[in-house]
């Protein structure tokens, strides 16, 4: 996909890349103490991004099958199911075994990418067009309808238009469904959206009607602007926060994590 | 999809020899245990413990109709559709790897319908395997409710839990006919040790109704048994053990050596312009002209296994 | 329980223990090739002693975990949970994992002892006397409840009226429950009693009335013997089978295994 | 018989602090970690890896009523029911050992009906904890149907498979609210190593709602995480650790120590005549009176204990 983005003014050029600003932003809603079950890419560095400032305490799954592991900096791994994932992890299981973590209740926290999100927090990353006659066929879920069944979810995405849409093409990853209770009707009373970092802000889901709702704009962002990406009406509160800017430190670790900007370009 | 009565299950099994035998054969003899239109799961995982030499003996053997199963499907996938060997793959992820974007070989097939990719979730893929591992007709799990993913899938049914009124999705045995598993040793009968990640595999093994192994280096079975807590396939449930050097190639096989990264890079530059001719460019250049297997890994080069060799072993530097 | 036996006439006195005679009469009904879950006791002595005489391919399978193991002579386990069971196997798995072999078919022949058997080979190994109020609370099931499930059976006991009843206190291992296809009526489709081997004779069971009956008496065994020993209407056919004796060879193999007589006294 | 609804479970484990974090502690902080009434499940099988020095605390703690599970339950058994710290065991199989004839002190306590000893089959034990362990409420399975077994069980269901038509067993879940198990060694955190069998061990940690690891001795987590693929239960499920040499004694620890086979025809003489006084005495002279873990095994005795090491590490002579 090229990206395609409703254009914003920013006053000052910003000195980290989008997805940078992800990862920091992501990172920086972990908790020391949890356990969060990441994908690679933006996931895995805001985990471990984390981890090195104040969440040292930070448990990390992978869903090929690691508790706990040590990335090296620079030896980013393709997935989450090489050895690179498993360097130093405290244990190795199989895949099964990893993803029943997330149904017996041991992960706080599930951390992933996505392609599509509705009002409703449901991620699509399967079908783009009609599932019977697509336009183009994603790679699918992998654990991603398990982690999103089965935990609290950080999602993080570059937020454009056709990313954010009324209703997704296909719910690959379930958030709360249709809004209100009709994600547990479903038989998922566990678990459901907490969050999405977008390069634009954060957003958060509301109590009761379970909408997609702003939290935080990112400095030199506006409502216009997250609006205007927005393929869905988004309600932006009159006094929204804004979010402190990714900090020299921050980035420095992300850089050394991966300097060959596998996942920051 | 249809799961089998318990006694026919039982009757397959109970027809295999499952002694403790010699099983050691070549690629050709063991992809000769394969018929066309048999399901085939795969071990491993995305670029992980791929058996890729069964799978390019089986490519090379001109096998039809697999309906192939596995965790992760990534380049192997795309071949299988490209051969001829399977257009119907049963998994929850397919594409040659993140960094690489989505592969247009497997878009080329599905969008045009010409090759079928059946969607379950991870664990769902996990819990069909166990529940034919296990002998039972189901799992119940948690998750895929609500989905997409769960609307477009054969055979999974929801129930209301009878001790708890909560509502459960049961999911069906998968017990392939036949599954591929490459591991880092084993003995002559089949007593496999895994190092590292074992992914969907022990399950897989033991729900098969037949298993290949390959395998790095084929050990004694004294030394299997001075450590039986390290084995994970048991002797019983295989049928043929082929001793293959650098089996995955080019995925990685843990502690061993880590994805050929160059080659792949190779593979996804040789399909992004035109998936089927850059897919048939590269069967006939790695899969069908290689004299042997050991002429494949020359076509992939000795820089890059000794690369892939000194990556894969750094994983005990600590 | 002492025992309390009708009266056998032997021309000559036997060279061997009746739980010799019932290992070694058990050993010979074990094939080349098979798959044999085994209890401790008489069944691993039989099993051992077939894989030392005409079964070198046998595979014995133990409850605690066990597969393919070499139990050293003199060297017999307490139960089968112990190191001494796993001695150069060739895998342990988990207790359940184990049990899951027979019920997926991964194994041709359960073989154990019994307390009390009845015409259909019903086992107990529960309770002597009413279930509520019981003269005598033996150690329970263990794993013959799930082996008589899910494999052909072979039971080796010894032979007593009040050990072979018309109806046992209780089922704790199912046999052909009430005969005819009530076993597979109950959710038991697979496996069933292939042979009761007894320091008499070797009992088998009618095909359609799943009914026990007499395939062979050992030598100096009569039939009369069999029928006085046995509390249920016991059908001997006319021209019975004698088994061959215990050969000194196979006695002398025995012997070796057990010097202490643990389970051969 | 109950199974908890999907959310309490969760919010149980939820409250859990399950970080990285340094749980060593001793056995008496261990024993106040269980409160009367607990459900308990005990590790190991049998004579085989018994959690023996924490079931010593909590009868020395004086615990009262609690519901304890075992896969198979041997003389620990009979000193629960003796100390009242258990009136209701739930196990396949209950007697000291098949050499030592059935357990006067089970017998005594269970026809008198002081005490339950609820049986179920060895595999729906298994599966009840791997319930527990997977976050679902029940396990399907295909034995225990038409026994007497079933008849006397609370909580078990047939159902009639929606796929195939057959009969099948649903076992309910097993949460215990406690698991004590003991190891050959784990880290502070509770990454744990089990060499040889393993018996339900692992299921059962990840079903408790708490998990207190015995070790024979504490490792690094460096030399953990050199070895990941051997943790069998991880730090996550793990609320205490405490190290204690011969934590088993007198039952065995696989390639550690056999079982003291003097001491346990001992106790098997102290209560073949008077169930009831004889385990009064054992637990007096071995439970009470001794000031702490050593002068437990001092008791045992020095030669049985050397005895039992030597014939223990002799798995490993091969």
């Amino acid at each position: 996909m090229t990206t395609e983005r409703a254009r914003i003014s920013l006053s000052v050029a910003p000195a980290y890349t989008g997805s940078e600003l992800l990862a920091v932003m992501s990172a920086r809603l972990l908790k020391d103490g949890q356990t969060v079950f990441a994908g690679v890419g933006i996931p895995l560095l805001a985990a471990i991004l984390a981890q090195k400032t104040h969440a040292p305490g930070l448990t990390i799954l992978f869903e090929g099958g690691v508790i706990g592991p040590f990335v090296e900096a620079g030896k980013l791994p393709p997935s989450t199911n090489e050895q690179r994932c498993s360097r130093r992890a405290n244990m190795l299981v199989s895949i099964t075994e990893v993803l029943l973590l997330l149904q017996r209740g041991y992960v706080d926290v599930g951390f992933m990418g996505g392609a599509q999100i509705d009002r409703f927090g449901n991620l699509n990353s399967s079908f783009i067009g009609d599932a019977e006659n697509p336009k183009i066929r994603l790679p699918g879920t992998g654990g991603g309808n398990d982690i999103a069944s089965l935990a609290d979810m950080i999602v993080a995405m570059k937020h454009e238009k056709r990313r954010f849409v009324e209703k997704v093409d296909f719910i690959t990853s379930p958030g709360f469904l249709d809004g209100g209770d009709t994600r547990a009707q479903a038989g998922l009373p566990a678990g459901g959206m907490f969050r999405v970092v977008t390069d634009l802000g954060i957003l958060g889901f509301e109590a009761e009607s379970r909408a997609m709702t702003v939290l935080a704009l990112h400095p030199g962002v506006s409502a216009a602007d997250i609006k205007a990406n927005t393929g869905f009406e988004l309600p932006v509160p009159d006094d929204v926060e804004v979010t402190p800017a990714p900090t020299p430190n921050e980035l420095a670790i992300l850089r050394e994590l991966d300097p060959e900007q596998l996942y920051t370009a | 999809m249809s799961i089998p009565s318990y006694l026919d299950l039982r009757q397959k099994t109970r027809a295999r020899d499952r002694s403790l035998r010699d099983k050691v054969m070549s690629l050709e003899e063991a992809a000769a245990l394969v018929a066309d239109g048999d399901s085939l799961a795969i071990g491993g995982c995305t670029a992980s413990r791929t058996p890729m030499a069964m799978i390019w003996a089986l490519i090379r053997a001109g096998k039809r109709d697999l309906e192939v199963s596995r965790s992760i499907v990534s380049t192997e996938g795309d071949l299988l559709y490209a051969s001829g060997v399977s257009r119907h793959i049963i998994t929850s992820w397919f594409s040659q790897g993140i960094v690489w974007g989505v592969s247009k070989v497997m878009r080329a097939y599905t969008e045009s319908k010409r090759a079928r990719f059946e969607e379950w979730s991870h664990m769902a893929m996990g819990l069909r395997y166990r529940a034919g591992a296990m002998g039972v007709p189901f799992m119940p799990m948690r998750s895929m409710l609500g989905s997409g993913v769960l609307d477009r899938t054969e055979g999974a049914k929801t129930m209301e839990c009878p001790f708890t009124g909560e509502t459960l999705l049961l999911v069906p045995a998968l017990n392939p006919e036949v599954a591929i598993i490459h591991v880092q040793r084993c003995d002559a009968y089949g007593n496999a040790q895994i190092d590292g990640l074992t992914f969907m595999d022990i399950d897989m093994a033991m729900a098969a109704n037949k298993v290949i192994l390959t395998t790095e280096r084929i050990v004694s079975n004294e030394q299997i048994r001075r450590h039986p807590d390290q084995t994970k396939i048991g002797f019983f449930t295989v049928d043929a053990v082929v001793e293959v050097p650098f089996g995955c190639a080019p995925h990685e096989c843990y502690g061993l050596y880590e994805p050929f990264y160059t080659h792949m890079d190779l593979y996804a530059q040789m399909t992004a312009r035109d998936a089927d001719t850059g897919a048939k460019a590269y069967l006939d250049r790695f899969y069908h002209e290689p004299k042997n297997w050991a002429d494949y890994l020359s076509r992939i080069g000795m820089a890059e296994l000794l690369d892939a060799q000194r990556r894969g072993s750094g994983i005990y530097d600590d």
